[in-house]
């Protein structure tokens, strides 16, 4: 990775973003929810991003509010990369009728956009972090499945598989042994990718205040909380939108980083 | 029979094509091709791009399921080694990495006699050591073939096939890559069944040859008597077109 | 007449000169081969001489001489009125030296559209006319064909017509049959040469295969990392190489004498 | 026309299971309509004749026929929440979001085609390296907070619109109001579309017959509009079909940061209100719209590279 900028300033970005983060998961200036403060204050010293119209300090809101977004987008891409890698890997692998039927159950859901998907599925699941994860998982499998499965199927086709075949290694040798080294920056750049979908998609749904209660409050909610106040506090929102920006363009770089890294 | 290596009988092979009427119609690739292999005996299969010849490797090699037609090894594990020098060794690690991988997966040996054995085949098919630590795209097309070569050996097989194992390479380095499959031969008594759309060079190493056209043999013979002395129009065509 | 003179070439990247200073002169109406092995320089000595070389890229020293002009320090837009005009080329893979999504027939005109003021129909007719020469049946039909839907040998003939089809003093071709079947190999070959008899059209092969050059060439260039280390009569250099590394490639060649 | 007449039943076959699909989880959503549309107070007696007269004890199946028959006679059944007829209160909403949608959509084909053949024309120049940068921020920002952002810089601070005041009347009327969201939700497409379309030029540049063309005295910039734009054509049309099931997806955030009163909104509100009927036909409609489009987008890509339409599927 000579002079690979996209990927340094990406890490370097994406490291703040989630210290911030993880900061306030153990520390917040103030108690989020204590209202024991004057409305509306602008931003200080001992308020950096001033007060809402509750006199709750803002900071320390988007603080534990980014730790949710963050929680969230992990969690479903932990979920589609597992699910996603090993469907991926044995329908590009086997091919045949599973792979016809995944791929058509594929279509299906791309034509759906996934707004739609995920605001039918938290109405079945009901609110609450766990259910956002398991529904956003859900919309962001197929997408990765399909790149993990042409990856496979292309690697297929390289007579290093035919050799590592004829040397009579196992099927789950020849994948993850053999193929995965070869693939896993493409794999990574896609995974980028579906991190920074899932923490847009959480943030509009909890924008739209779908499946969040106010207590476990993302940032997407406190945005849609800032805009009532846009006027008279444009740094709530404008501070809220900021983490998001800079956690997404962080990742996307080292996405991009990666993509570059490899060709 | 005792020194038979390979025997093919009645090969045929057919796959699905559907023209852009959207009928479906079967292409026959291979039609009815028998022949036998001894031990220690380099076989040509000789004939044009299209013709069958890939089709058959993976038939024998049985990477592909046969239509019909019967394929008996008398030796276990065939190994193969490809044309393209580019694709055939796995890009992410190291040679020493690749030639030592069918011994690792055997299973049976430790690290220090996987070594001993990975050097001894490197030397043997004249790979120098300090190859042996770098990646397949550090390494010319001819020191690529010879690694696939290593890897062939390594795991002590009675028959190679080598599909148009040369011809990606210069006419010097083909000919060093030729001696050694010959030399490997000699000393080791291995089978070749080795395809090739150049005449010349199934002329310079093969003992008897087979002509292949539209997936059938039409001609069989010792490789002088099929030069000097061609039957089949069709390769006396082969024959002047290479001349 | 097209004439090289101490032609050096060098990618700024690259430690060694590609070309190490080469002569090499081209007379009205001959056909002359330029042999060696990969990396031996003859395909940059091609995409020079033809002004397709990156001239960002590289440092040039020494003379191209086309029609008394010498290309490499003719600005771009004069060099554009040599190209496709005094030199034609073909190049080795036919199938992705065309534009998939483009006629056959366009593409063989296009040299006339950038070069002529012909209309239209005199373009098409032309294009017919010269893909009747190579040898393509129903000309009618080929024209309106796209490239996926012809063989190898068909296109490469194709090439050959676009090539050919503003009358050029040189045609440049870099390794023409080397992506193609033995027979079909053996009448490109009988083509060019016919061509060159007919036309007068001075041709450069360029090929790895000594077999090929010697089949038309008068006169043949053997080049070896940059330089060339043998120049003569086609017959002469085949049967008394004074070079070393020029016998080494005949005797490489599998000879029906030694087995 | 072969091609087409498949391509068509396998569009309208993947509409019927689309549409199945969203019947099927819409029906389990909104629970018991009866007590939705009677309130808890009413007797089980009146909740049993409402919900026979509607149907709902029939089995999944019959009420999805029955739907299904009525849709294609333009009857989507009667909104619970509003009781007016589906059609009617989609027809009122359809205008607003219509005209989003299509609006950023020709801010994506106006914006990013020039800037993405021009960065590609001058790769490397200040322009790409710019682009390069802009593009990865730009991609960044989620289209709701540009839309905040609009609507505090634009509407608030330089009163360019009144924020929340969606004008009455037709497309005329609200066109301009429209330009902010569309331009919100557009942004990030418009980002994605130069970085795509500048790759595949850069790609196809360096393809072969790039060269056979200067071989034959063609300047670079004839190359790159007789030839290699063609070649990007197929990626291009692929990636702008996908496009618009991103742009209805933004539609449905956007509408309701700028208070737009169109089918995005009506969705979330009868989501909200368990209004099944409204809810499901507005999903199978926004469906059809992405279905559709990558029809087009499929045909389109035939006609422009005829590789595809042979029997083989013989792309290169």
């Amino acid at each position: 990775m000579k002079k690979n900028t996209f990927l340094r300033v990406g890490l370097v970005l994406t490291a703040l973003v989630v210290g911030f983060i993880a900061l306030g998961l153990v520390w917040t200036p103030y108690a989020p929810n204590a209202m024991d403060f004057s409305r509306l204050l602008p931003p200080s010293l001992a308020h950096p991003m001033g007060t809402d119209k509750f006199g709750r300090d803002i900071l320390s809101r988007v603080m534990v509010g980014a730790g949710d977004t963050l929680l969230i987008a992990l969690g479903t891409v932990v979920i589609g990369t597992v699910v996603g890698t090993l469907v991926g890997a044995l329908t590009g692998w086997y091919g045949g009728w599973v792979d016809e039927l995944l791929m058509r159950l594929n279509d299906a859901l791309a034509s759906f956009p996934s707004i739609l998907i995920l605001l039918v599925l938290v109405s079945l699941l009901g609110g609450g972090q766990e259910h956002m994860m398991l529904a956003l998982g859900i919309v962001f499998i197929p997408s990765y499945a399909r790149i993990v499965r042409s990856e496979f199927a292309r690697a297929r086709t390289q007579n290093y598989v035919r050799m590592a075949e004829l040397m009579g290694a196992s099927t789950a040798r020849i994948l993850f042994v053999h193929i995965l080294p070869n693939i896993w920056h493409t794999l990574l750049s896609a995974i980028t990718i579906g991190f920074n979908n899932a923490v847009l998609a959480e943030a509009a749904m909890s924008y739209l205040s779908i499946g969040v209660s106010p207590d476990e409050a993302s940032l997407g909610y406190m945005l849609s909380e800032s805009q009532s106040i846009l006027g008279s506090a444009p740094w709530y929102a404008l501070g809220t939108g900021l983490i998001i920006v800079l956690l997404i363009l962080g990742v996307s770089l080292i996405g991009e980083g990666l993509q570059r890294g490899e060709n | 029979m005792d020194d038979l290596v390979l025997e093919v009988k009645n090969l045929t092979s057919w796959y699905r094509v559907t023209d852009d009427r959207g009928r479906r119609h079967d292409k026959t690739v291979l039609r009815d091709v028998s022949f036998t292999l001894r031990r220690g005996e380099i076989l040509g299969l000789v004939g044009e791009s299209g013709t069958g010849k890939t089709t058959l490797v993976k038939n024998v090699l049985g990477l592909v399921k046969t239509n019909m037609g019967e394929i008996i090894h008398y030796t276990k594990r065939p190994q193969m080694i490809f044309q393209d020098p580019y694709s055939s060794l796995n890009p992410a690690y190291t040679v020493g990495w690749i030639l030592e991988e069918p011994l690792r997966i055997y299973g049976k040996y430790d690290a220090a006699e996987r070594r001993r054995r990975v050097e001894e085949i490197a030397e043997k098919v004249g790979l120098p050591a300090e190859c042996l630590a770098r990646k397949p795209n550090g390494l010319s097309g001819g020191q690529r073939q010879r690694v696939s070569i290593g890897v062939a050996l390594i795991q002590k097989p009675r028959l190679i096939i080598a599909d148009e194992p040369v011809s990606a390479l210069d006419v010097t380095i083909q000919r060093q890559i030729l001696e050694l499959m010959r030399s490997v031969r000699d000393e080791l008594g291995i089978s070749f069944l080795f395809i090739s759309h150049d005449l010349n060079v199934v002329y310079q190493l093969c003992d008897r040859v087979m002509v292949m056209k539209d997936g059938r043999i039409v001609e069989e013979n010792t490789v002088p008597e099929l030069f000097e002395h061609p039957r089949e129009p069709y390769t006396r065509e082969l024959l002047s077109a290479a001349d | 007449m097209v004439e090289i003179r101490d032609l050096h070439v060098r990618f700024h990247d690259a430690s060694r000169e590609a070309v190490a200073g080469i002569d090499l002169t081209i007379h009205d109406g001959e056909i002359v081969g330029l042999v060696g092995e990969s990396g031996s320089g003859k395909t940059v000595t091609a995409m020079t001489l033809s002004g397709l070389i990156e001239r960002k890229k590289v440092s040039l020293s020494g003379e191209v001489l086309v029609g008394g002009r010498d290309i490499l320090r003719l600005p771009r837009t004069e060099l554009r009125t040599i190209q496709g005009r005094e030199i034609g080329v073909v190049f080795q893979e036919p199938m992705s030296a065309m534009d998939p999504l483009m006629r056959i027939g366009a593409q063989v005109e296009e040299a006339l559209a950038v070069h002529t003021q012909l209309t239209k129909e005199q373009r098409r007719a032309r294009a017919l006319e010269v893909l009747r020469d190579v040898d393509l049946p129903a000309p009618e039909e080929i024209y309106r064909k796209y490239p996926h839907e012809c063989s190898g040998g068909q296109l490469q003939r194709v090439m050959i017509a676009a090539a050919i089809v503003t009358d050029p003093h040189l045609l440049l071709l870099d390794e023409p049959t080397t992506a193609l079947d033995v027979t079909v190999q053996a009448q490109i070959l009988a083509l060019l040469r016919r061509l060159n008899q007919e036309r007068g059209i001075s041709m450069l092969l360029i090929s790895h295969n000594l077999q090929v050059v010697r089949r038309i060439c008068s006169r043949v260039a053997v080049m070896q990392r940059g330089k060339i280390v043998e120049k003569g009569e086609m017959e002469r250099v085949f049967t008394a190489p004074q070079h070393p590394y020029t016998a080494k490639l005949i005797n490489a060649i599998p000879h029906r004498a030694q087995r | 026309m072969r091609y087409t007449a498949k391509k068509l039943a396998t569009m309208l076959l993947t509409m019927v299971i689309v549409s199945l699909l969203t019947f099927v989880a819409f029906s389990l959503l909104s629970g018991d309509a009866a007590t939705r549309l009677l309130g808890t107070e009413a007797t089980p007696e009146k909740l049993e004749a409402l919900r026979r007269a509607l149907g709902l004890n029939d089995p999944l199946l019959v009420r999805y026929a029955r739907w299904l028959l009525g849709a294609l006679h333009g009857d989507l059944g009667v909104s619970y929440q509003y009781s007016q007829s589906v059609s009617a209160l989609i027809g009122q909403r359809l205008g607003p979001t219509l005209t989003l949608t299509a609006l950023s959509f020709v801010l994506i084909l106006l914006v990013s085609i020039p800037l993405g053949v021009m960065s590609a024309k001058y790769a490397g120049g200040w322009l790409d390296r710019t682009l390069t940068v802009l593009n990865q921020v730009v991609m960044a920002v989620p289209p709701f907070f540009t839309g905040i952002l609009f609507t505090y810089l634009f509407g608030l601070v330089l009163h360019w619109f009144i924020a929340g005041a969606f004008p009455i009347g037709g497309p005329s009327h609200y066109l301009g109001y429209l330009f902010f969201p569309a331009l919100a939700v557009a942004l990030p497409r418009i980002a994605m579309t130069v970085k795509l379309l500048r790759t595949s030029i850069l790609d196809e540049a360096q393809r072969d017959y790039v060269r056979t063309s200067m071989s034959r005295g063609r300047s670079r910039s004839g190359i790159l509009y007789r030839h290699v734009l063609k070649n990007t054509l197929v990626p291009l049309v692929t990636f702008l079909a996908m496009t618009v099931a991103d742009l209805l997806a933004g539609s449905v955030v956007i509408e309701q940061v700028f208070a737009v009163p169109g089918l995005g909104r009506l969705l979330l509100s009868s989501i909200a209100n368990r209004d099944e009927p409204v809810a499901r036909a507005i999903v199978v409609l926004l469906a059809f719209a992405v279905i559709l489009c990558n029809l087009l987008a499929d045909l389109l890509a035939r006609r422009i590279d005829p590789r595809l339409t042979s029997g083989a599927g013989g792309a290169a």
